[in-house]
């Protein structure tokens, strides 16, 4: 019965939807036209990062609030996780050498590609985004490789590194805030301060992206 | 100024955050009253001197994003942190220190009000939608954190509920940036005419029923019960008073605001909401006469509550029903807080999870099961309380349109609210078993549920200036 | 047709597949499969129609950009759940009788 | 029809089909797989779209860490049933 109806719900909704895409007037904003028109006030020449740390970067401060906040609620759901003493026998397999190797050259290059896409970012495709999951790849590669282990409850340093990008960017927009309207960059200004908010975010975007797959790959206690 | 009441949250959640585990309290109480105090000086500003205006940024929309203060937004402000001050008093004294539920227990608060108070005030329709992820996330991990496999589930089943009632509200933006280019609701109102193509009333559709399912109007209430039951006390007050009331708050953005001239040309749609909100009143109702669990009776009974909510949506058209729903959301706000602070309370003490567990707490324990028949009286509409004010405008609002029909389920909501009400009361009368013991718990714990309740009755005093408030375009 | 309204067919077609997968599927790892395709199909129509006169619009491709973080995020919080739900209960999935 | 549209709608019906089989293959390591491949198709079309900077993440992001978070999820669950 239920599946009958979520079936017939699905299929009416694409035909609906495909019926009523297709004779669609021009809309009657053209937002791209704004955002060229803005980009040299922007404080960036790549428009997508003008408008993810400029005209709408108070999306992106509540994303990365979500990011962090998902962290959080991992960390808090697994807080008294089992860590029993024999829970830790390992049963994979022994770690390829060869990846261990690999992994002890890939990684440095890849820390050179993040910085490489941070830097980017302002004037073509990248950005703090790509950068941090570039980062996060390279540390998900280290705990393949044995060479990182996972995470249990993250100390004060890591708290620091995790929470800092998002308070980098929260105490830029309280300034702001203070000085006029949130978010609101000094034009002279304005390149300075998205890259500072950037290079923040990437190490902070790094350390959250890994810390959920290294969290969640603690050994979480056994069944039994 | 209502810029703050968002960063505020944020700044102390990621401070807790950083103290570590178990750590920073004081910093979100201090956190807490200073975000009260804002939503009370912003409140009083915009009375004086019309809704206040915001621009991200510095673009303004439709390039920026706009936060807008009016009336009804500054009201749910005033309500979140008139209850969140309270229950973070009452949460610090409930949790022992070593729970597991308190680990991280005041940052999620933190990102929790972060949410609302940034929903309340966006007029950005994508904003919106991380605004509501950023609540609904909070929302599950407090409800999962520390808990044992009943919670988890319930945690599991509110997240699909919430992550589907986004996805279908992020759909529908999509599809309305598509036709009109811009996702500001200003800009929109003045684009969507009577005349939208077909796409705009199938993305109108999907919102309101994804915000329909995250607000768990019947019949999709079904993931509110085990969660609001199943989470430590002073979640299930803050989740039942406030957090369901934000999606209700967008339906009803969405309806009087850019789809209000859809919902001019068909008339039949506006009793849509209200038959769904008919059908929960009933359902909700006879579930809580039914529950055995104290708290699922509680969580029962937000589900009948929320239907009067929608019960608005026909009268719109006349001055006052805006007024009515928001008087009801702060009567079963400040009720349910402290219905759920009271059930913690009695559920600590006796140890007992079942109302009939209850028999003879009302002479160990008078203030705590005073504030819960307090907010019993809220629940059931009757005078002076804010409960009553609200019924009445609804029913008087109703008869005036000839609409009897919503007085009728009015009427007959507050008799079966007394029925589940009076069920609790009554056992609570009954002479204890012998050999029941009560441990004692602390003082806060009794008198912050009964100022909750006492404020949920006393508003009926203070209606006019609320009413008034309201009113603030 | 254009590339962008084909697109945007295609995302709705995937939000559809997504919806009913997170509904009727009872492996939750499954139906966090289903949620990630919903939300990618969601994204395709955010870009795609918007820009479906081929001219690209950096407005809802940094949303989208938003909304994938976003998407991660809740599926890394789903899974924590779900990992947990299985220590606890050596199930994978939730039963239905407790819903009442 | 062009060569370009041909392409499009060969990449739309792969993607349709990877997110089928990612919702329904009966064997659950082969559907994560499917969606790994469901989610560099993604990219790919977002390159389609003009979009590179989605396509990116897509690849690192929607495909390579959700994907590794779901494998890590899968192998864990192997693990247990030992």
């Amino acid at each position: 019965m239920k599946r009958l109806l979520v079936v017939l719900g699905a299929v009416c909704l694409v035909v609906l939807l495909l019926g009523a895409m297709h004779d669609l007037a021009p809309a009657s904003v053209e937002l791209h036209a704004a955002v060229a028109t803005n980009l040299t006030a922007s404080g960036v020449e790549h428009p997508v990062t003008a408008v993810l740390l400029n005209f709408r970067g108070y999306d992106t401060l509540l994303e990365i609030a979500v990011l962090l906040l998902a962290l959080i609620v991992i960390l808090a759901i697994g807080m008294d996780a089992t860590i029993s003493a024999e829970a830790t026998v390992d049963v994979r397999p022994l770690v390829n050498p060869v990846l261990q190797t690999l992994a002890k050259l890939v990684v440095p290059l890849m820390i050179l590609v993040a910085v490489y896409l941070l830097w980017a970012g302002s004037f073509r495709p990248g950005g703090a985004f790509q950068a941090g999951a570039v980062l996060a790849a390279a540390a998900v590669l280290l705990h393949l490789a044995e060479l990182l282990p996972s995470w249990q409850s993250p100390g004060v340093k890591l708290r620091l590194g995790l929470a800092g990008g998002f308070l980098i960017f929260l105490a830029v927009g309280a300034v702001s805030l203070m000085q006029g309207a949130l978010l609101e960059y000094p034009l002279e200004q304005a390149g300075a301060l998205i890259l500072l908010i950037e290079s923040g975010l990437t190490v902070s975007l790094g350390l959250i992206l890994a810390g959920l797959f290294l969290l969640l790959s603690r050994d979480d206690g056994e069944t039994s | 100024m209502m810029v703050w009441l968002i960063l505020l949250p944020l700044l102390w959640a990621s401070l807790a955050f950083m103290l570590g585990p178990s750590r920073g309290v004081w910093l979100s109480i201090v956190g807490l009253a200073a975000q009260l105090w804002l939503a009370f000086a912003l409140a009083a500003e915009i009375v004086g001197s019309g809704a206040a205006m915001h621009a991200v940024g510095g673009w303004g929309a439709p390039l920026g994003i706009d936060l807008v203060a009016d009336g009804l937004s500054a009201a749910m402000l005033l309500l979140t942190q008139c209850i969140a001050l309270p229950l973070a008093v009452y949460a610090h004294a409930y949790f022992k220190r070593d729970d597991p539920a308190t680990t991280y227990f005041w940052p999620l608060v933190g990102f929790l009000l972060a949410g609302l108070n940034a929903l309340f005030l966006s007029t950005d329709l994508f904003n919106i939608y991380v605004t509501l992820e950023l609540l609904g996330l909070a929302a599950v991990g407090l409800v999962a954190a520390g808990g044992g496999a009943q919670q988890i589930a319930a945690a599991l089943r509110y997240l699909f509920a919430t992550l589907v009632g986004s996805g279908a509200y992020l759909l529908g933006v999509a599809l309305i940036y598509g036709t009109y280019g811009t996702v500001s609701t200003v800009t929109l109102v003045s684009l969507i005419g009577a005349d939208a193509p077909d796409l705009v009333w199938i993305a109108g559709g999907l919102m309101v029923l994804g915000l329909m399912l995250k607000t768990a109007l019947f019949p999709f209430h079904f993931w509110l019960p085990p969660a609001h039951g199943g989470a430590p006390a002073p979640v299930s007050a803050l989740l039942s008073a406030v957090v369901v009331k934000a999606s209700f708050y967008l339906v009803l953005r969405l309806w009087i605001g850019p789809f209000s001239s859809l919902t001019v040309v068909a008339s039949l749609v506006v009793w849509f909401p209200a038959l769904l909100g008919t059908l929960a009143v009933f359902w909700g109702s006879y579930q809580a006469i039914r529950a055995e669990r104290l708290k699922m009776l509680i969580a029962y009974s937000t589900v009948a509550q929320l239907g009067y909510l929608f019960l608005i949506f026909p009268l719109l058209a006349s001055a006052g029903a805006l007024q009515a729903g928001i008087m009801q959301a702060f009567a079963h706000g400040l009720a349910k807080a402290a219905m759920f602070a009271a059930a913690g309370t009695l559920i600590k003490a006796t140890g007992q999870e079942m109302v009939a567990g209850l028999a003879g707490v009302a002479e160990r324990l008078p203030v705590t099961l005073f504030a819960f028949g307090l907010a019993g009286i809220t629940l059931m509409g009757l005078p002076p309380s804010a409960g009553f004010l609200a019924k009445w405008q609804l029913i008087e609002l109703a008869l005036s349109q000839q609409h009897w029909v919503i007085a009728f389920v009015v009427l007959v909501g507050g008799l079966l609210a007394a029925v589940y009400v009076f069920r609790v009361l009554r056992q609570a009368f009954l002479l204890a078993p012998a050999g029941s013991v009560v441990t004692p718990v602390p003082r806060t714990l009794e008198w912050t549920a009964f100022g909750l309740a006492a404020a949920s009755v006393l508003l009926g005093l203070r209606g006019v200036e609320l009413m008034q408030l309201v009113g603030v375009t | 047709m254009t590339g962008g309204l084909l697109f945007a067919s295609v995302g709705v077609i995937l939000f559809a597949m997504g919806v009913a997968g997170v509904l009727l599927l009872g492996h939750l790892l499954r139906r966090i499969l289903a949620f990630n395709i919903m939300g990618s199909g969601t994204f395709l129509v955010l870009v795609a129609l918007a820009q479906r006169n081929g001219i690209a619009d950096p407005v809802p491709q940094a949303m989208v950009l938003t909304g994938i973080v976003v998407a991660v995020a809740a599926t890394a919080l789903a899974l924590a759940l779900a990992r947990r739900l299985y220590v606890l209960t050596g199930k994978l999935e939730l039963s239905q009788d407790d819903e009442e | 029809m062009s060569l370009e549209f041909a392409f499009d709608l060969l990449l739309a019906l792969a993607m349709v089909w990877s997110a089928w089989r990612s919702l329904y293959a009966t064997r659950l390591d082969r559907a994560i797989v499917m969606f790994i491949a469901f989610g560099l198709l993604m990219a790919l079309a977002w390159t389609r779209l003009l979009a590179p900077d989605i396509g990116l993440a897509e690849a690192a992001i929607g495909a390579g860490l959700t994907g590794a978070l779901l494998l890590d999820a899968y192998g864990a669950l192997q693990r247990k049933k030992i």
